[in-house]
């Protein structure tokens, strides 16, 4: 029955994830169109707006519209945008004069980099406080995280970042803003470390406190379970009860919360990153809004939209991997 | 210790440091200092010499003559010469993608010729008064050393200039440029017209104006150029910074719709007709109190509204006779209006005999724009008064620019800065700006179109001496301000602050009655700044003490966590399960 | 070797268990009947005080002269599995959805014994094999089990530190009538073999009449009858155990056929019992006396009791 | 359930001020032209909580912002919870091609980045309360939606469904009488934390610059205050209390949406 | 007599697992029929397909002799009526004892008050006092009479229980049981009561169906089949029942993995070569071509 059952198991993993796969370049496509047509909704000049406070003449006027692909019916737009994203480019931005995709490139490093630490430093806070308060529902600890971590969840970002800013820019230890010292010659892990700490704690703070209420409910939910009974009447010690045998359990529904939470972190950073002066792709979409720079909001709206969508089959994925019981299916 | 000057990269930051394509004021910065131009400006924004040290403008009124420099090198030691200034001016004016950023100042040019290596020869089409002012750094034409350009002509469209150090000529040599992070730069020691007072200078970016200001204070910036009034106001009062004032290169202003039409005279757009009307626009600036918005807007560091050009310029600044001014009256406004047969309905608003609309206009405001939404307002409040409703729209830039253009506007908040050469915003304002009637090619200011005014226009140009070209400036800006399509509200000071302690000579040029400086055009400001003392200047708490304090919190932070994981080892090992 | 004084178990006011004794040796099962909620599994966590904060536990519980509930947490957790272990109800939920049920097996060996972990492996494997599940399939988790073999697998688990007692909590009430009996029976050859001592929980007589020698049947929180197993059957002496017996009808019994027969009334919420009888309301044979006098258990015949008046009385039957 | 009270009294209290504001607050206090307080005042008698730059009543500004601050987050998540629901409702009800459909649509919306449809919307639609409301629920439904449809599939897999259908319902009787009434609570609590996002969602848009920086909201008074330099000239008495406000009901929100959670757990429903 | 109900080579599928696998069954006229099984071999497949929640693969269903159309499954439903195992989870928790037994009634348009009526022939008296009860407010037993109750609203002719009592307890099933064989004898309800149990085939079935995966294995009277068992599986199970003889070794078969030849002989201890290769049909009550070498009865049975 087992080495069957694995046969199966494999094969059915494959037909899922082909499936899931199949489903998620059909959502990426779908979300491209809508975003090509929303964006080009936008009532907009970009040349006036791109030539503002220049001299510029009637000529050049002309001459940027043609470059710019202005005077293109919107379905020769279309077509030529469908075909770029195809060929894995992304057209040529407006206001940077330069390929969409180094724009994106270059700033993609930093948005990750802050995206990645907060992350990675809220999932580990939120889990492990959520964890630690589920537990004991009701003592002291818990009523604390939870009191603060709502608290927090209930501040607005760009708020908590100024006031952050400004209580903790000390001089020579933590900077108001940027990804390193430029004065430094070569850049210099500690110092871009000192330079993540005041984004990454504003992030943190404001989103660990899901992470929190999701363990605290999914351990909660857990805290009933028999087998944590079998757990005990085994001789383990509490901590080891909960360490080994509810924290994985009480893991799998936080997991799938946690990526899909992953997904939309990348865009929400628009205004840490203007509050730190963050060189990343947050700050990089909202100047393309302001022209409106069609062809680089098209390339972070591919960024923003394959983040979720690649984070959801993430989900998926580590779900299975994570649940015995659904990986066998 | 080498010493650094460290500033805020002004403005949006560098879109790309292709001198052809970029349009953000941080670049233009950049390429200010680390590029030459023919002329410099000098501190009263007056054309100076540069590259150039003399230029003529022949009989003939159509060629003009620069005599360029010996001897000057490029950063990487190939001689300047004026080959390198007629192949740029030249690509600009040939290649539609080098023009694509400058292309209209070299578009009366018939060709540009460099007859010997000291020898600049500019022919025109038509006479042209401000050649003088086509190559200035910042907001003119830098020139690039042609040996380094030539080869990349043709991909100019994808070419990145950031080979680092950029070959240049100017008080600074790029070195190192981060997008959104900062700009690095050494100083050339054996600058022409000086050499700069510290070893190095970075730009770096900032988003917040206020994260700029926490940098300053805490010492990560020595210097901010362009803070709002009130964190002027408040950093005043900091006796280790020095605020300063400068005159202001830019207005704040209305433009109302006076008919938008085409070239040929084809109405556009959904304006309102009452604006069309002389009476309604002059009720209009006769209500608004331009001293209370100077005052409560911008903490009183500004000056009142007059003349279309701002008074940084003072040989084109303008102000109208007491008699002519507009000032504050609101009753004669409804006077006016009453006169004009204006009456009020039942809810207090005006409405247009004409059209039999009421006097309801939308107020385009720039979201973005702080200073607009406080202005607007004050605006409806006044005009409130007057019988007239405004109905207050916030529009993203693009939208305003779109509605702008397709005339679907009343009222628009409106601003422009210029450089020293006003040729290009009176420009705006004439009759062949206006859009050709398939809807493209117009750069009109306001859709404003005076045959007077475009002869005043057409004469400045050709106009070779100063003074009488200023007289000329003067009247069309007279008629300008009679029309009032456009009503400048008030010229904001440049507001600046420096470190004290780091940092000396941040500005150049005396102070005036009111203690303004003048405006700090070009890169006076980075070649004089010097470090205070003889003594260098290290960054206050430098990395050296500050990676002390911050490995110690570190330290303190482990031995925390640490000694909490233990006790609670300790205690769980103890009672309850 | 194990011996229950007076325990009382309340969750809040409402009291779960009330005044239990009884006592067990090696090589003895001991069943517990008793419909749901009267407290059996209650009874039975309290035993290794596994009851969760919110029970208050009162008594003694002597297991080979140490008493549980006031020994140290550390004393306690030694005691736990090494000596005495637990088949619970219901095994799917009993064992760790995420981990292998060889690794659930070894969690105790590891934790109680000096072994090194392939010792353990090996000792698992043994033990799978012994209740008859292929030892290869340690690797698998619970969920590829079915309820037969996962209930085994509790089992072996149970065994994994040759344990002197083992309390089964309804090991076998989701389990078809099929694998019960294979179950039964796996429990019942072990029991013969190693000489451990066994509570067997069961809301079913029929299904401890075929594994236990002794009987005590609870009411509410209380043991209202006990005595051996197949006397206490036959002849039940309290009307509850009276009623217990007859829901499960004997096939070939005519008596039985198309005469289903169970007891008026619902069973009693602990939480409002009054004194007197708990069983009163429901009971065909109570009067005024049992509603308020309070019985406890009498002796009903030879090494039997009964906690009813009408055994005080003399009324057999 | 001290966290209710606390909730639902903070809300009351705004709800009471927001109200009643019109009665004591007037033209006067708000209009620009015709306040007379001084500029950027630390607070003094008269000004609880200071002036604005125009020299406004800091402490009424907070009290009219929470008039439309509150409309928005209501009338967003009024939307996004009734959009929602039935998305979700009708996805897990049909389980066939229809709800397979809805929940590809959904996820489509998933993906569709947040700020950027916001910005793109307000851009479309005109900015102001309006475009903010919208781009708030069209971005949040999608949660809602899934949670409704998770919801449904656990209420359509008990046994009374099964029961009203032998019964004779259909599927309109179904989800009407049986899913909904089981799925309310769950809209409900997810709802009172849709209000406290879309009021954060609000104040972090019209700071960016998409909301009507002429109107009194709390996200706008933030705006104008950053924008305005507040925090150089170290203007706590500006800065603090639009957020403080937000942090307030955005946690009485929250704080009531837990509870009424806890209130409606099944778990202790079945005890009760 | 045509039969109530009726299934003709009812097959149910799940995929490739054929949880029913052509059974024919009939419950007649007033008679209480038990199908009993072990778990899994699609019996509560079978009751859900007789009221029209599954939709069988092949094969049909009769009411009265007129074969079940899918288009008219509401008025199929006024006839025959399901009651679940779980009666806890078979009332809407938000709906009163009211509204629970009246939402047949109302579907099917049907006037007057049937309500207390219905409660009070469950054994639930008086009704009032339950009328705004919410299932959380009752115990087992009561609540499994609320759902009983609104079946009895419908006044169908057929009952099919699915284990109506496997969640109940021990002293209230007897009650519940006692219950549905009284409203046999005063309406002359017809009922199929699934359940594993044999106990409760002898409380109070007239017929007992054995089911072994997905096939009805034996049928006859109650005495017939569980005094005289024929067929292997149905001794094994009376077996087990009486904990006397070995139990069936192997594990509980599998719907997707029906062994060729008769589906029981893996487990049969009686089995022969050919066996494996012989599906039995239904003949006189029992599928076993050995059946007549099993006739004697089980000398354990007394
Ligand atoms: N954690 C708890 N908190 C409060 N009451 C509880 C708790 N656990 C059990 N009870 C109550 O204590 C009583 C006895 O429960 P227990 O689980 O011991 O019954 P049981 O005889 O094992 O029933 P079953 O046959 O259903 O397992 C029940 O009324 C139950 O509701
Ligand atoms: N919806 C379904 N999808 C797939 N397989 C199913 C489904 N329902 C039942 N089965 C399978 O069909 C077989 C018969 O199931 P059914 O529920 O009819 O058995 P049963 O005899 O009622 O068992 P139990 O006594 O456990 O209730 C089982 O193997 C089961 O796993
Ligand atoms: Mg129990
Ligand atoms: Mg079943």
């Amino acid at each position: 029955m087992s080495s069957a059952s694995t046969g199966t198991a494999v094969r059915g993993f494959g037909r899922h994830l082909a499936e899931k796969l199949a489903a998620a370049v059909v959502s990426f496509f779908v979300t491209l169109v809508i975003g090509f047509v929303i964006f080009s909704l936008m009532p907009a000049d970009p040349v006036r707006t791109l030539t503002r406070g220049r001299p510029t003449s009637e000529a050049q006027l002309a001459q940027l519209r043609l470059q710019l692909g202005l005077d293109d019916p919107l379905w020769q737009r279309f077509l030529t945008f469908v075909g770029d994203t195809l060929r894995g480019e992304l057209g040529y931005s407006w206001q940077f004069q330069q390929q969409v995709s180094t724009l994106v490139a270059e700033r993609l490093g930093p948005t990750l980099l802050l995206m990645g630490t907060s992350a990675a430093v809220s999932v580990a806070l939120g889990l492990w406080l959520g964890m630690r308060s589920g537990w004991r529902q009701g003592s002291v600890f818990d009523r604390i995280t939870s009191g603060a971590s709502l608290t927090l969840w209930s501040v607005p970002t760009f708020w908590l970042g100024m006031i952050l800013l400004v209580a903790f820019s000390i001089p020579g230890l933590l900077p108001a803003g940027g990804m390193s010292d430029p004065s430094l010659p070569t850049t210099d892990v500690l110092d871009v470390a000192r330079h993540l700490v005041l984004p990454c704690l504003t992030m943190v703070l404001v989103i660990f406190a899901q992470y929190v209420t999701v363990m605290r409910s999914s351990i909660i939910d857990e805290r009933g379970a028999a087998y944590l009974l079998t757990a005990r009447a085994k001789g383990l010690t509490d901590a080891d009860v909960r360490r080994r045998h509810a924290a994985p359990n009480a893991l799998l529904p936080s997991v799938t919360m946690i990526f899909m939470h992953l997904g939309t972190l990348v865009s929400g950073a628009i205004t840490v990153e203007a509050v730190y002066s963050w060189p990343g792709l947050g700050y990089l979409t909202y100047q393309a809004l302001k022209i409106p720079d069609l062809p680089l909001l098209q390339g972070t709206f591919i960024i923003f939209s394959a983040s979720v969508i690649i984070m959801n089959l993430l989900a998926d994925l580590a779900y299975r991997f994570l649940d015995p019981r659904v990986r066998a299916q | 210790q080498d010493t650094t000057l460290r500033v805020k990269m002004s403005g949006s930051g560098v879109d790309t440091l292709n001198p052809f394509l970029a349009f953000f004021n941080g670049a233009l910065d950049i390429f200010g200092t680390i590029y030459p131009s023919l002329n410099s400006l000098d501190e009263n924004g007056k054309p100076g010499p540069y590259l150039a040290t003399e230029w003529t403008q022949g009989p003939d009124q159509l060629t003009w003559t620069f005599k360029l420099r010996e001897g000057l090198k490029w950063s990487d030691g190939r001689p300047i010469t004026a080959e390198d200034a007629a192949w740029t001016l030249e690509l600009i004016r040939t290649d539609s993608v080098a023009g694509t950023a400058n292309g209209s100042l070299v578009s009366n040019f018939e060709r540009v010729t460099a007859p010997d290596p000291t020898t600049l020869v500019i022919k025109t089409k038509k006479p042209q008064a401000n050649v003088m002012y086509v190559s200035i750094p910042i907001s003119g034409i830098p020139i690039v050393p042609k040996h380094v350009w030539e080869p990349h002509v043709k991909e100019l469209k994808d070419y990145k200039n950031d080979a680092f150090p950029v070959v240049g000529y100017g008080p600074w040599t790029l070195t190192d440029h981060r997008p959104e992070q900062y700009a690095r730069f050494d100083a050339n020691k054996g600058f022409v017209l000086g050499a700069p007072g510290f070893d190095h200078l970075v730009q770096q970016s900032f988003k917040e104006s206020d994260a700029a200001v926490a940098a300053l204070r805490s010492g990560q910036l020595d210097y901010i150029n362009g803070v709002n009034p009130t964190q002027f106001t408040a950093l005043k009062a900091d006796s280790s910074l020095l605020a300063v004032q400068e005159v202001g290169n830019g207005w704040t202003g209305i433009e109302l719709n006076p008919g938008a039409r085409t070239r040929s005279g084809k109405p556009i757009g959904t304006g309102h007709p009452a604006l069309r009307e002389q009476v309604v626009r002059d009720a209009i600036a006769l209500a608004i109190d331009k001293p209370t918005l100077v005052t409560k807007v911008i903490n009183g560091l500004g000056q009142l509204g007059h003349g279309y050009l701002p008074p940084a310029w003072p040989q084109w600044s303008w102000k109208p006779a007491p008699e002519e001014e507009h000032v504050f009256d609101p009753a004669k406004a409804n006077q006016l209006l009453d006169a004009a047969g204006y009456t009020k309905g039942a809810d207090g608003v005006r409405v247009d005999p004409k059209s039999g609309k009421p006097l309801a206009f939308r107020l385009g405001t720039h979201s973005d724009d702080s200073a607009d939404a406080a202005i607007s307002t004050y605006l409806v409040g006044w005009l409130e008064a007057i019988g007239v409703k405004l109905t207050i729209q916030p529009l993203s830039m693009s939208a305003l620019n779109s509605d702008l253009a397709k005339g679907d506007w009343d009222i628009l908040m409106d601003g422009w800065t210029t450089g020293p050469d006003p040729t290009y915003l009176l420009g705006i304002q004439t009759c062949a700006t206006l859009p050709k009637d398939d809807g493209t090619g117009g750069n009109t200011e306001a859709y404003y179109c005076d045959k007077d005014y475009d002869a005043l226009f057409e004469r400045q140009l050709t106009t070779a001496d100063p003074a009488e070209r200023a007289t000329i400036v003067a009247e069309m800006q007279r008629t300008l301000y009679k029309a009032n399509v456009d009503q400048i509200l008030y010229y904001a000071n440049t507001l600046d602050v420096a470190r004290t302690d780091t940092v000396k000579g941040i500005v150049t040029g005396t102070p005036n009655a009111d203690g303004l400086h003048p405006a700090q055009t070009a890169f006076w400001s980075y070649l004089k700044a010097a470090p205070p003392t003889a003594t260098k200047a290290g960054a206050p708490g430098g990395s050296g003490g500050g990676t002390a304090v911050w490995l110690g919190l570190g330290a303190l932070v482990i031995v925390a966590v640490g000694g909490t994981l233990v006790l609670r080892r300790r205690k769980t090992a103890g009672d309850r399960e | 070797m194990l011996e229950v004084r007076d325990l009382n178990v309340s969750y809040g006011p409402a009291q779960a268990v009330r005044g239990v004794s009884f006592e067990l040796d090696r090589g003895q099962t001991l069943g517990v009947a008793g419909e749901s909620g009267c407290g059996k599994s209650t009874m039975a966590l309290s035993l290794l005080r596994l009851l969760p904060d919110t029970a208050h536990v009162t008594g003694r519980v002597l297991f080979e002269g140490e008493d549980l509930l006031t020994a140290r947490w550390a004393r306690l957790r030694a005691v736990r599995w090494n000596a005495a272990s637990v088949v619970f109800q219901g095994a799917m939920s009993a064992l760790n959805p995420v981990r292998t049920v060889g690794d659930q097996i070894c969690e105790p060996i590891l934790l109680h014994e000096r072994v090194s972990v392939k010792a353990a492996r090996r000792r698992a494997a043994e033990l799978l094999d012994a209740v008859g599940v292929p030892a290869r399939r340690a690797r698998d988790y619970p969920h590829e089990f079915s309820g037969g073999q996962r209930q085994r697998i509790m089992i072996a688990m149970a065994l994994a530190c040759r344990p002197d007692l083992i309390v089964a909590d309804e090991p076998t009430t989701a389990l078809d009538v099929m694998v019960q009996a294979q179950i039964l029976r796996l429990l019942g050859d072990l029991v013969r073999e190693s000489g451990i001592g066994v509570i067997m929980i069961s809301h079913d007589l029929a299904v401890l009449a075929q594994m236990c020698e002794r009987l005590a049947v609870m009411y509410a929180g209380r043991i209202v009858e006990t005595g051996p197993a197949r006397e206490l059957i036959a002849d039940p002496r309290h009307p509850y155990t009276r009623a217990l017996a007859r829901a499960f009808p004997t096939i070939g019994d005519p008596a039985s056929r198309l005469a289903p027969e169970g007891l008026p009334g619902d069973p009693p919420r602990i939480a409002d019992l009054g004194g007197g009888c708990a069983f009163a309301p429901r009971c065909a044979s109570a009067d005024a006396a049992c509603r308020t006098r309070s019985v406890e258990l009498w002796p009903s015949g030879r090494d039997r009791a009964a906690a009813c008046l009408r055994v005080l009385e003399g009324e057999a039957s | 359930m001290r966290s209710l009270l606390w909730g639902v009294g903070v809300l009351a209290a705004f709800a009471v001020l927001a109200l009643t504001a019109p009665l004591y607050i007037g033209d006067a206090d708000l209009n620009v032209v015709k306040v007379t307080g001084p500029q950027l005042s630390p607070p003094v008698a008269g000004y609880p909580l200071g002036t604005d730059q125009a020299g406004r009543s800091v402490l009424l500004l907070v009290i009219w912002g929470a008039r439309e601050s509150l409309a928005i987050g209501l009338i967003a998540t009024a939307l996004t919870v009734v959009l929602g629901s039935a998305v979700g409702l009708l996805a897990g009800h049909y389980q066939g091609a229809l709800g397979k459909a809805l929940m590809h649509v959904t996820d489509w919306f998933i993906a569709l980045p947040s700020l950027p449809l916001a910005i793109s919307l307000s851009a479309v639609l005109g900015q102001g309360a309006a475009s903010i409301t919208i781009a708030i629920a069209v971005t949040s439904w999608t949660a809602t939606a899934r949670l409704v449809r998770a919801q449904t599939l656990a209420v359509e897999a008990r046994p009374f469904i099964e029961r009203a259908r032998v019964l004779g319902a259909g599927n309109a009787q179904v989800m009407l009488r049986h899913v909904l009434p089981n799925v309310l609570p769950l809209i409900l609590v997810s709802s009172t934390l849709t209000v406290a996002s879309a009021i954060l969602s609000e104040a972090t848009l019209t700071f960016l610059g998409l909301g009507d920086p002429t109107s009194v909201t709390w996200g706008s008074m933030l705006q104008a205050a950053f924008s305005g330099g507040a925090v150089t000239a170290g203007a706590w008495w500006y800065l603090l209390p639009p957020g403080v406000a937000i942090l307030i009901v955005v946690l009485g929100f929250t704080l009531t949406g837990r509870a009424v959670e806890h209130l409606l757990d099944p778990r202790r429903a079945a005890h009760a | 007599m045509t039969p109530v109900l009726e299934a003709r080579g009812l097959e149910i599928a799940y995929g490739n697992a054929r949880a029913v696998d052509g059974v024919d069954l009939e419950v007649r006229q007033g008679e209480i029929v038990a199908l009993v099984g072990e778990s899994g071999c699609g019996k509560s497949s079978l009751a859900r397909a007789l009221v029209g929640l599954v939709r069988p693969t092949r094969g049909e269903i009769r009411h009265l002799g007129t074969p079940l159309d899918y288009r008219r499954l509401k008025e199929y439903r006024r006839h025959v009526q399901l009651i679940l195992q779980d009666p806890g989870g078979a009332l809407n928790p938000r709906q009163t004892v009211h509204a629970a037994v009246a939402e047949g009634p109302r579907l099917h348009g049907l006037k007057g008050d049937r309500v207390t009526s219905a409660l009070a022939r469950a054994g639930l008296r008086p009704p009032e006092d339950y009328l705004r009860r919410y299932p959380h407010e009752l115990s087992g037993g009561q609540q499994q009479r609320v759902v009983i109750a609104g079946a009895l609203a419908l006044e169908p002719s057929v009952i099919v229980a699915d284990e109506p009592v496997a969640s109940l307890d021990a002293s209230v099933r007897g009650e519940i049981l006692k219950l549905i064989l009284g409203l046999r004898d005063e309406l002359g309800m017809s009922a199929l009561v699934v359940s594993h149990d044999l106990g409760l085939a002898w409380n109070i079935a007239d017929r007992v169906a054995v089911m072994y995966l997905g096939r009805i294995v034996e049928t006859g009277t109650v005495e017939e089949v569980l005094i005289r068992p024929r067929h292997p599986y149905t001794r094994a199970m009376l077996a087990a029942a009486s904990g006397t003889a070995t139990p069936l070794q192997g594990e509980p078969p599998d719907p997707a993995r029906i062994p060729p030849g008769c589906r029981f002989h893996p487990r049969c201890a009686s089995r022969t070569d050919e066996c494996g290769s012989i599906d039995p049909p239904v003949r006189a009550g029992v599928a076993c071509h050995l059946a007549s070498l099993h006739l004697t009865p089980l000398e354990e049975i007394s």
